[in-house]
């Protein structure tokens, strides 16, 4: 443990940039926002780099207690901040990529009113998102954890006159929450039985404690509710929802938040807790099960979404999914690999989905397009390179780490690899018919359009009704073409096991773990072999695509006819929102008016209340009428009066 | 020779009709009289016990007593005559503009 | 201020504190009636009080005794009571918000008030000297009396500056009040009877040694006549109806005393008197009453999620929030007790703001009718970034002050009993949906109603008056030690006698 | 005792007329407060004919004030002279010297808020301060005899000048009507009472309370002493409005005057309580728990439900003062010396809460005592915020609001409930509370949250009536915040009495029978 | 013996008049009733040996106060009472509490031991001395203290029955 005094300063660059932003941004000039939002930004990057460059095995981790935050009897949490091999992955992947979606929206959000706010909750974003990564300890990364929360409710309700948008952000935090919901349990049966919140003593207590392999215990509970909060965050079933919703906050806000950081941020936490996760074999085993389930369930949505963003949101999911099952069979570095060429090729996929948005004059739907490649080359050419990658085309990005992943699922169990090849075969397909509906044939759009006559996407392209599509201005390029070298070359890092090295003391004992299951599975020849077969899955899905969205246009339609109920099960993701609509929300709301408001409320508790009060008023009406205002009457009140009066005493003298 | 108890079952009877005369005469100034009656027992048992006790201070009371009875003579029959002159009458199940 | 200074205000700050207010208030009946000048008048005196409140916390830590400022006079010789005032940890913090609100109350009455100013201000005056007088005293009967004292000002400013069904709200708040506050003074004085004292600590020493003939027999009676009384301010469910009543028809100022303060005096009555006197029925009876803490929770904020009405749906957030103080109060932990604490301040603030940011839109609008807005975002958005913040606080994000007392609470309550804290818990969620839907209900999507167009956004009174609010919500979600070093050591002694009797049920 | 004087020779009876057949001056000097306000009451009736009947209101209201002040003041003097005059017939003593206080102040009262009355009503004022200053001098002596018939005859007095005052506003069929029932129900619970004291004097021989207690803590208590303890609590019981004898009390306030019923809410009821304390605790009546507690209870709850729907200001009054008759007899059900001091206490600050009400209601009612109802009270709060915030004070009061008298006068009587282990009842008393303050609220709600109704006009308050309001309101205000001082005399004047019960005082001649 | 006779001739004829009393429905006839029922009593006094007393029933009672009755009656011109059916109250609850509490007192004064020893006729213990001593010493206050109350008396009496002539005094000054 190296104590650094700089750590704290990682977070606070962007907030400070968000504060001058959102205080001052409404009257300020536009380059001035601009400058403080990326001076902010990039020093943040910056400082990354310098940590990074200043970064040694030996002497991580690195530490940096800032202040007590609070304390209640013995338990005690500071604002302390962690520096491992671990966070410092997530920070320069957060810091770089989200410098550069930072560039990008410069360009993509310029005549946006509400320019100063975008930038301004950009940078609270980076704040709550680098909170989150150096924590060293959980309560400080659950600020960071609730934070991105907030960021992303509000940069996807940022275009707010829309109902979709407030709606779909609203949906963000209330699923995210019910996440956070199992992460809090988490925390406090951490603070119940190991009296702190702080990794360093946490991990220490927990590795005191036995394995559970016999059963749930402990452990296993921490670690299924801790997987509760990463699926919230993460999007994965059951919680995934809410993210293809997101897609409805503008583009540089999907790549940054619903695709490169945020939900990944549950992959994190998890690898993060790789030390309870250990112990809890069948915590695991959960994580790998819905992790592989998600996989291969949203990339099956993703075939029939004719929504760009929404194809790349279901993609997401379907990756992170992918990245749960790594940490699931133990092969945690093989999850962080592959979150962080994920960043880089989904967030350059999304970037470049944003750049043909931008390019149509805000259409999102891809059957309207086509043919873009000749409008805007370097978008197609950047997002060919991203769709390559994220297929696991050697020898892209995408390829070394998934790669990596399917082989150490395959050393776990063959059906988690089988999934995972049917998933990435399938990802190959809807990758590629994204890539020919967009970029392929003639171009389908409306070519005349009137200026501001889509409403849908009103602000999108505020101020840009062009006749035709369009190639972006470099300050959205640059970013792009950055991104794509990123998903190139990002890959050989993890060549030969570096990147497993690299992060092998944070996993000290789950590399033990995943390394034994490599030996067990066997020699290099069935790497190879499997490497094949991956490789030959996503060409089939490659060719597949190009066979029925270029060759053969019209017949997907037909196949989609045939189908019939299946494939509009699946066009509409399942009827998975209604179903929850119909299980959850509508109960909830109805049986709360109904029920509890209208029933319990009023019907039973003020109903009581007010007819004891009616009912007193009543006896009140008959006490009343002792007062006939007949004077005899009372005289014969007084005299039964006198009667019991004189019939107890003697009573009492008898007695 | 007479037991006291005669006296004061006497006096007790009067004291009864007086109250039975409250309670079922209409007549204004006859339930007055009813309870002149009710003061008139009583003012037998005084005399009885003081008999009784051989104090004459019980014959003393009743003197106090008949004074009370005509003041409150004298102020109730002007009160009826009050009370007749606003409303003309003097069934006092009549007399019942206050109530409940 | 300079330590001698401070030496001589020891004894007789805490009655400035208390009595500051009222003084004013006596004094504006001088004033003619000009409003300005009333305002004004008003305005300075509950700073003037609120300044002189800080004095509390600051030189806290100097006096050793549990009790700091402790202030003890004869008053009445017989019965014996005495004017004894004193605060700890706990009550310094309910005493500096009491302050703190309300001239935050003065700001936001400043405009909406236009008919029988003077009266309005004399109320909202006596009103904080009342609260104060409940957090300040320690003697039973004049902590009574203090208690007695917030009703009317409280049912008067309901009553005659609310609107609509004002008066029913009005009765019905008195009512439930007075039955239950009843029950707490025939309880007070049994107490009174058997040990000749109204003294807390008197008292609370007499019960620890015993030495009350028949206090074992009626120890159950007299936890739950002083229960009663408490459990209908905090509000506990089922005698919370009257909350949203008496919310929705109050004024504004009224509103924020009423839930940043009026409902604290429940729980803090709870903490202080009802498990300060009698910890082994509230150690017996805690689980029903956490039963009733949960429902409340859960009930609250479901009821809450459907109300068509911002104030009611405040209103039923209050009872949903108030729920984790009990819960934080019955679990006996002292992460619990902290927090339960903390969430009385944290909600003081929140929701004091909650229903000023209702009443500065119901005085452009008159209506508290969510459906009534829509897109306010657009023309006002100053003001849909100060309810933004407050409603965050109040959901209690990380860093704002909702967080750590629900935080604190929620983890007291599962170390105590794990499943009470699980269902609590779920609470993070419900209220995350009745705010955030309400919020997007009323500030996103497009304008709808033509007049909503136009409104103003927040002026200079305004902002000045919501501005502690978000940076009070903001500190205490940062710098939560600045208060809970105070709280919690008031919090352990207040759980010493737990620990014993832990200890007692462990050697059994 | 005296009555055995009689079984002694001549000569040594002639010797004891020699020396003592005339009172002393420290006899009269005992009875000073009442031979002062009779002189004055006769000083009234004097003037009064010399007066033209247009000026005669103030300056005969003015001597009336002026008798009552004196009293007063004369009251003090005969504290200092305590004792037993005119042969065992008044006894002063801290008791007694508290409710001759007590009475003489709210007659002081009273007519303050009477000037503004007569003159609107006109009423002949002659008669009427007359009777208040006779009805005073009954009050008086009801306190501080000891001797039953005197009680009787006081009682007399004060009941007899109450009917006629009932009556006083004789245009109106109300007034007479109230008079009337005042009267008839009155005098027959009178003869209940006479008849107590006849089968009292014959039970134990004597009519004197300290002769009387003597022989009733001798033990062996005759039946005949029971019931006849059984007819005075009727005939008391009629007189202090406690249920089941409460029956006429609604009728008679809302016909009466309104001064007058500021007055006999208070004054003779104060007076009656006075005497049940004696005849309860100093005489030492037997069996009387139960039957206090009973009717208490009844009381409290058979009056706050009468009130619940009344909309007569005045009705809802008489309800409420059956309410409170009911809270005070919670008092003589609890220990002797708490409950005598408790009673003693609450007796005060009820005067000064409902006289002060009264006086509000009365200048309210206006000519004819046309705004009584609580429609009427509508927007007081706005047209006169002055005279609705004295009245919300006292009817803060009369809930038992803290800082003001009511609230002690309740409190007081709780403790001494719980004191004596009276639990069930204080959580009567705790129940009913709640509920009667509904209806004080509902005339503050009147007063506060109704719009003005405008053909209701507020007339502005005379200097005598604010006077009273402003002495009312003082002195509640004084009992609520500093009640020790009238309570510490309260509570020694009770030890007194009681202690006195205990062991019967050597005057008597008759050696103690108590070990 | 004589005694006895005597106190049940007188008693029969009192008891007779107060029946009378309730019986008669016209008030001069109760009125009437009454007076014999006071004289009887008299006569019971003087078998109790009170002449003093029985002299001032006569005098006061039956003269003086009788006559205030019946000189009431004829001014009212009061007329045969109307049996109006106006309280259930007093007949279905009064009157049972009176019979009730009428057979208990008569029980309690009968059954005890203490009231069962005989009175002798006529003992005329109590001469006119002695009642002046009690009158004007020991009991001097009450004696006093009663003209108050005729004070009072007179003066309800004048206000009451007085006739109200404000009526004709022209307008009020609210009015």
């Amino acid at each position: 443990m190296t104590p650094n005094p700089y750590l704290w300063l990682v977070p606070l660059l962007p907030l400070a940039g968000a504060a001058i932003n959102g205080f001052f941004g409404r009257r300020s000039s536009k380059k001035a926002i601009t400058t403080v939002a990326l001076v902010f930004c990039g020093a943040a990057f910056a400082m990354a780099l310098f940590l990074a460059a200043g970064f040694s095995s030996a002497s991580a981790p690195y530490y940096c207690d800032v202040a007590h935050w609070l304390r209640s009897g013995s338990f005690q949490v500071d604002f302390s901040f962690y520096l491992d091999q671990l966070s410092l992955v997530m920070l320069l992947v957060v810091t770089g990529v989200g410098f550069l979606i930072h560039i990008y929206s410069v360009g993509y959000m310029w005549d946006d009113d509400g320019y100063y706010r975008f930038m301004s909750y950009m940078n609270l974003f980076m704040f709550f998102m680098l909170t989150l990564v150096l924590a060293k300890n959980y309560l400080v990364m659950f600020i960071g954890w609730e934070g991105v929360g907030l960021s992303s409710y509000l940069l996807i309700g940022y275009w707010f006159t829309k109902d979709s948008a407030a709606a779909a952000g609203k949906k963000a935090f209330i699923v995210n929450r019910i996440g956070d919901f199992g992460f809090l349990i988490a925390l406090f049966l951490m603070i119940k039985h190991f009296g702190s919140l702080d990794f360093t003593r946490v991990f220490a207590a927990v590795q005191q404690q036995p394995t559970e392999t016999a059963g749930a215990g402990l452990l296993t509970a921490i670690g299924l509710l801790l997987m509760v909060g990463a699926a919230g965050k993460s999007a994965q079933i059951p919680l995934y929802v809410w993210l293809p919703d997101a897609m409805e906050g503008p583009t540089p806000v999907s790549a940054l938040i619903h695709a490169a950081t945020m939900v990944t941020a549950g992959v994190y936490m998890v690898a993060r807790s790789s030390v309870i996760f250990d112990r809890a074999p069948m915590a695991l085993m959960v994580v790998a099960i819905i992790g592989t389930l998600t996989a291969l369930f949203a990339a099956t949505i993703g075939i029939a979404q004719t929504d760009i963003k929404k194809v790349l949101a279901y993609s997401t999911i379907s990756q992170l999914g992918y990245m749960f099952m790594a940490c699931g069979v133990g092969a945690f570095s093989a999850g962080i690999f592959h979150l962080m060429t994920h960043a880089f090729f989904k967030g350059l996929l999304f970037l470049a989905a944003g750049s043909v948005i931008h390019g149509v004059g805000g259409e999102q739907d891809m059957r309207k397009m086509g043919g873009l490649r000749l409008y805007m080359p370097w978008t197609f050419l950047t997002m060919g390179i991203a769709t390559l990658a994220i297929a696991g085309i050697p020898p892209f990005a995408g390829f070394w780490s998934k790669d990596e992943i399917l082989w150490k699922a395959f050393g776990a169990s063959w059906v988690y690899w089988l999934i995972g090849v049917v998933t990435a075969f399938i990802t190959s397909f809807y990758m590629f018919r994204l890539m020919y509906m967009t970029f392929g044939g003639d171009y389908r759009g409306a070519v005349v359009q009137e200026a501001h006559g889509h409403d849908a996407h009103g602000h999108d392209d505020h101020g840009h009704g062009h006749g035709e599509p369009h190639e972006s201005p470099w300050v959205m390029l640059g970013p792009l073409v950055i991104l794509a070298v990123l998903s190139v070359v990002g890959g050989f890092v993890g060549y030969g096991n570096r990147f497993e090295h690299f992060l092998a003391p944070v996993f000290q004992g789950a590399t033990e773990v995943a390394q034994e299951t490599s030996r067990e599975a066997g020699d290099s020849t069935l790497e190879h072999l499997l490497m094949g077969v991956s490789i030959s899955v996503a060409g089939l899905g490659w060719l597949l695509a190009y066979l029925l969205y270029s060759r053969r246009p019209q017949l997907p339609a037909r196949i989609a006819a045939s189908l019939g109920g299946l494939y509009r099960a699946v066009a509409n993701k399942y009827y998975i929102d209604e179903l929850y609509a119909v299980l959850f929300v509508k109960p909830l709301v109805d049986g709360s008016t109904t029920i509890l408001w209208h029933g319990v409320d009023q019907e039973v508790i003020d109903a009581t209340v007010n007819n004891s009060a009616d009912a007193a008023r009543h006896v009140s009406d008959t006490v009343r009428h002792m007062q006939s205002g007949n004077l005899r009457s009372y005289a014969g009140w007084v005299a039964a009066g006198g009667a019991v009066v004189i019939a107890y005493m003697v009573w009492m003298g008898v007695r | 020779m007479v037991p006291l108890a005669y006296y004061l079952l006497l006096s007790g009877i009067l004291f009864v009709c007086g109250v039975l005369g409250f309670l079922i005469k209409r007549n204004i100034i006859t339930i007055f009289m009813s309870i002149e009656l009710m003061l008139n027992g009583v003012n037998l048992s005084f005399v009885a016990f003081a008999a009784h006790w051989h104090a004459l201070s019980g014959q003393v009371f009743v003197f106090f007593v008949m004074v009370v009875a005509a003041a409150e003579a004298a102020v109730g029959l002007a009160i009826i005559i009050a009370v007749y002159r606003t409303r003309e009458t003097l069934n006092v199940d009549q007399v019942n503009l206050l109530k409940l | 201020m300079g330590s001698v200074n401070m030496e001589s205000l020891g004894p007789i700050i805490l009655s400035l504190v208390t009595f500051i207010p009222a003084a004013g208030g006596l004094l504006i009946l001088l004033i003619p009636r000009r409003d300005r000048d009333i305002k004004v008048f008003a305005l300075v005196i509950s700073v003037l009080a609120f300044v002189a409140s800080l004095h509390l916390p600051v030189h806290l830590h100097r006096d050793p005794n549990p009790f700091k400022f402790e202030i003890d006079k004869i008053w009445i010789t017989t019965p014996n009571i005495h004017y004894h005032m004193g605060i700890d940890g706990i009550s310094v913090w309910l005493v500096v918000l009491t302050t703190f609100l309300t001239p935050l109350c003065v700001l936001i009455s400043w405009t909406s008030i236009h008919e029988r100013v003077k009266e309005f201000f004399i109320l909202l005056l006596i009103l904080e000297t009342a609260l104060i007088g409940v957090f300040t005293s320690l003697d039973l009967f004049l902590f009574y009396f203090f208690w007695e004292a917030t009703l009317i000002p409280m049912a008067l400013l309901i009553g005659m500056y609310g609107h609509g069904r004002r008066v029913y709200a009005a009765v019905k708040y008195f009512l439930f009040t007075i039955i239950g506050s009843m029950f707490m003074l025939a309880a007070i004085l049994w107490l009174y009877a058997k040990t000749g004292s109204f003294d807390f600590v008197v008292i609370q020493n007499a019960i620890r040694s015993g030495s009350v003939p028949g206090f074992e027999t009626a120890s159950l009676w007299l936890f739950l006549g002083f229960f009663i009384a408490f459990a209908v301010k905090v509000p506990l469910f089922p005698l919370h109806t009257w909350l949203p009543d008496a919310h929705v028809e109050a004024p504004t100022a009224g509103s924020v005393l009423l839930a940043g303060v009026l409902l604290k005096m429940g729980t803090y009555g709870l903490l202080r008197f009802d498990v300060g006197l009698f910890p082994e029925q509230a150690h017996r009876n805690a689980p029903w009453i956490m039963v009733l803490a949960l429902i409340g929770i859960i009930y609250g904020a479901l009821v809450s999620l459907v109300q068509p009405n911002m104030k009611k749906l405040i209103a039923y957030s209050s009872v949903s929030h108030l729920g984790f103080v009990v819960l934080g109060i019955f679990s006996f932990t002292t992460a619990g007790l902290n927090g339960a604490v903390f969430v009385m301040l944290a909600h003081g603030v929140a929701t004091g703001g909650l229903f000023m940011l209702a009443g500065i839109l119901y005085e452009r609008r008159h209506t508290y009718e969510i459906a009534d807005f829509g897109g306010l975002a657009t023309p006002m958005p100053k003001y849909a970034t100060f309810f933004l913040v407050t409603v965050l606080a109040s959901i209690g994000l990380p860093l704002l002050n909702g967080f750590i007392g629900e935080f604190l609470v929620l983890s007291g309550a599962f170390q105590a009993r794990p499943i009470y804290g699980i269902l609590a818990a779920t609470g993070v969620i419900w209220s995350a949906c009745y705010l955030l839907w309400m919020y997007q209900r009323i500030f996103f999507g497009k304008v709808t109603h033509e007049v909503n167009k136009a409104l103003p956004d927040l002026n200079l009174r305004e902002k000045a008056a919501l501005w502690p609010i978000a940076v009070a919500a903001l500190v205490m979600g940062v710098a939560p030690l600045v208060w809970l070093s105070a709280i919690d050591p008031a919090v352990q002694a207040a759980l010493a006698p737990f620990t014993q009797l832990a200890s007692k049920v462990v050697g059994q | 005792m005296m009555m055995t004087a009689f079984s002694h020779s001549l000569p040594v009876l002639l010797a004891q007329v020699q020396t003592s057949m005339l009172p002393q001056g420290a006899d009269y000097m005992r009875i000073l407060p009442e031979l002062v306000l009779s002189l004055f009451g006769m000083l009234v009736m004097v003037v009064d004919p010399l007066l033209d009947e247009e000026s005669s209101h103030q300056s005969l209201g003015t001597i009336a004030l002026i008798g009552t002040l004196v009293a007063l003041a004369s009251t003090f003097w005969m504290a200092q002279y305590p004792g037993t005059a005119f042969w065992n017939m008044v006894r002063v003593e801290g008791f007694s010297v508290f409710f001759h206080f007590l009475v003489i102040a709210i007659a002081a009262v009273v007519i303050l808020t009477s000037y503004e009355y007569l003159a609107v009503q006109r009423i002949r004022a002659g008669e009427y301060y007359g009777l208040i200053l006779f009805c005073t001098v009954g009050m008086c002596l009801m306190s501080s005899a000891i001797e039953l018939v005197l009680i009787f005859i006081a009682l007399e007095i004060s009941s007899i000048s109450t009917y006629v005052l009932a009556g006083f506003r004789r245009r109106d069929a109300s007034s007479s009507e109230s008079s009337l029932k005042y009267f008839l129900l009155g005098s027959f619970a009178t003869a209940f009472f006479l008849y107590g004291v006849a089968l009292m004097f014959g039970a134990t021989g004597s009519t004197n309370i300290d002769a009387i207690s003597h022989v009733l803590h001798s033990g062996n208590v005759p039946v005949l002493a029971y019931v006849a303890t059984a007819l005075m609590f009727v005939g008391l019981g009629f007189k202090v409005a406690s249920a089941p004898f409460h029956v006429w009390t609604p009728d008679v306030y809302e016909g009466a005057p309104a001064p007058v019923v500021g007055l006999m809410s208070t004054g003779p009821k104060a007076a009656a309580f006075a005497v049940l304390l004696r005849v309860m605790f100093e005489a030492n009546a037997p069996g009387r728990f139960w039957l206090i507690w009973v009717s208490a209870a009844l009381s409290m709850t058979l009056g706050n439900l009468g009130a619940l729907v009344q909309n007569n200001v005045k009705r809802l009054l008489a309800y409420s003062s059956i309410a409170h008759a009911g809270y005070l007899l919670a008092a003589f059900a609890a220990q002797p010396a708490l409950g005598t001091s408790a009673a003693m206490f609450y007796t005060a600050a009820y005067a000064a809460m409902n006289v002060g009400a009264f006086a509000v209601v009365s200048h309210f009612a206006n000519a004819g005592e046309k705004y009584v109802t609580l429609e009427d009270y509508a927007g007081l709060g706005r047209k006169s915020p002055v005279l609705a915030a004295t009245f919300t004070f006292f009817l803060m009061s009369l809930i038992g609001i803290p800082i003001t008298g009511g609230f002690f006068a309740k409190f007081y009587v709780l403790t001494a409930a719980l004191h004596s282990n009276l639990v069930g009842l204080a959580i009567i008393l705790v129940l009913n509370s709640a509920v009667g303050a509904y209806y004080y609220l509902r005339i503050i709600v009147m007063m506060y949250m109704r719009e003005p109704r405008g053909e209701v006009p507020v007339t502005p308050v005379p200097t005598a009536a604010a006077l009273a309001i402003a002495v009312c309101v003082l002195l509640t205000l004084y009992l609520g915040v500093l009640p020790g001082r009238v309570l510490d005399y309260a509570s020694q004047s009770a030890r007194q009495l009681v202690s006195d019960t205990a062991a019967p005082r050597a005057s008597s001649g008759t050696p103690t029978t108590e070990p | 013996m004589l005694h006895l006779i005597l106190f049940l001739f007188f008693g029969a004829i009192c008891v007779a008049g107060a029946i009378n009393l309730l019986v008669q429905s016209h008030p001069i006839n109760s009125a009437l009733s009454l007076i014999v029922v006071m004289a009887s009593l008299a006569a019971e006094y003087l078998l109790l040996g009170a002449e003093f007393v029985a002299a001032v029933q006569v005098i006061v009672y039956a003269g003086a106060i009788m006559v205030l009755f019946v000189i009431t009656i004829m001014l009212l011109n009061a007329g045969a009472e109307e049996r109006t059916k106006g309280s259930r109250v007093a007949i279905l609850i009064g009157i049972p509490g009176v019979v009730i509490g009428a057979v208990l007192v008569a029980w309690t004064l009968i059954g005890r031991s203490s009231t069962t020893q005989s009175v002798s006729i006529g003992a005329l213990w109590g001469d006119p001395k002695s009642i002046a001593r009690l009158l004007f010493r020991d009991f001097l206050l009450p004696f006093e203290v009663t003209s108050v109350l005729i004070l009072i008396a007179i003066m309800g009496a004048v206000v009451l029955a007085s006739r109200p002539k404000a009526v004709a005094r022209g307008a009020r000054k609210d009015a």
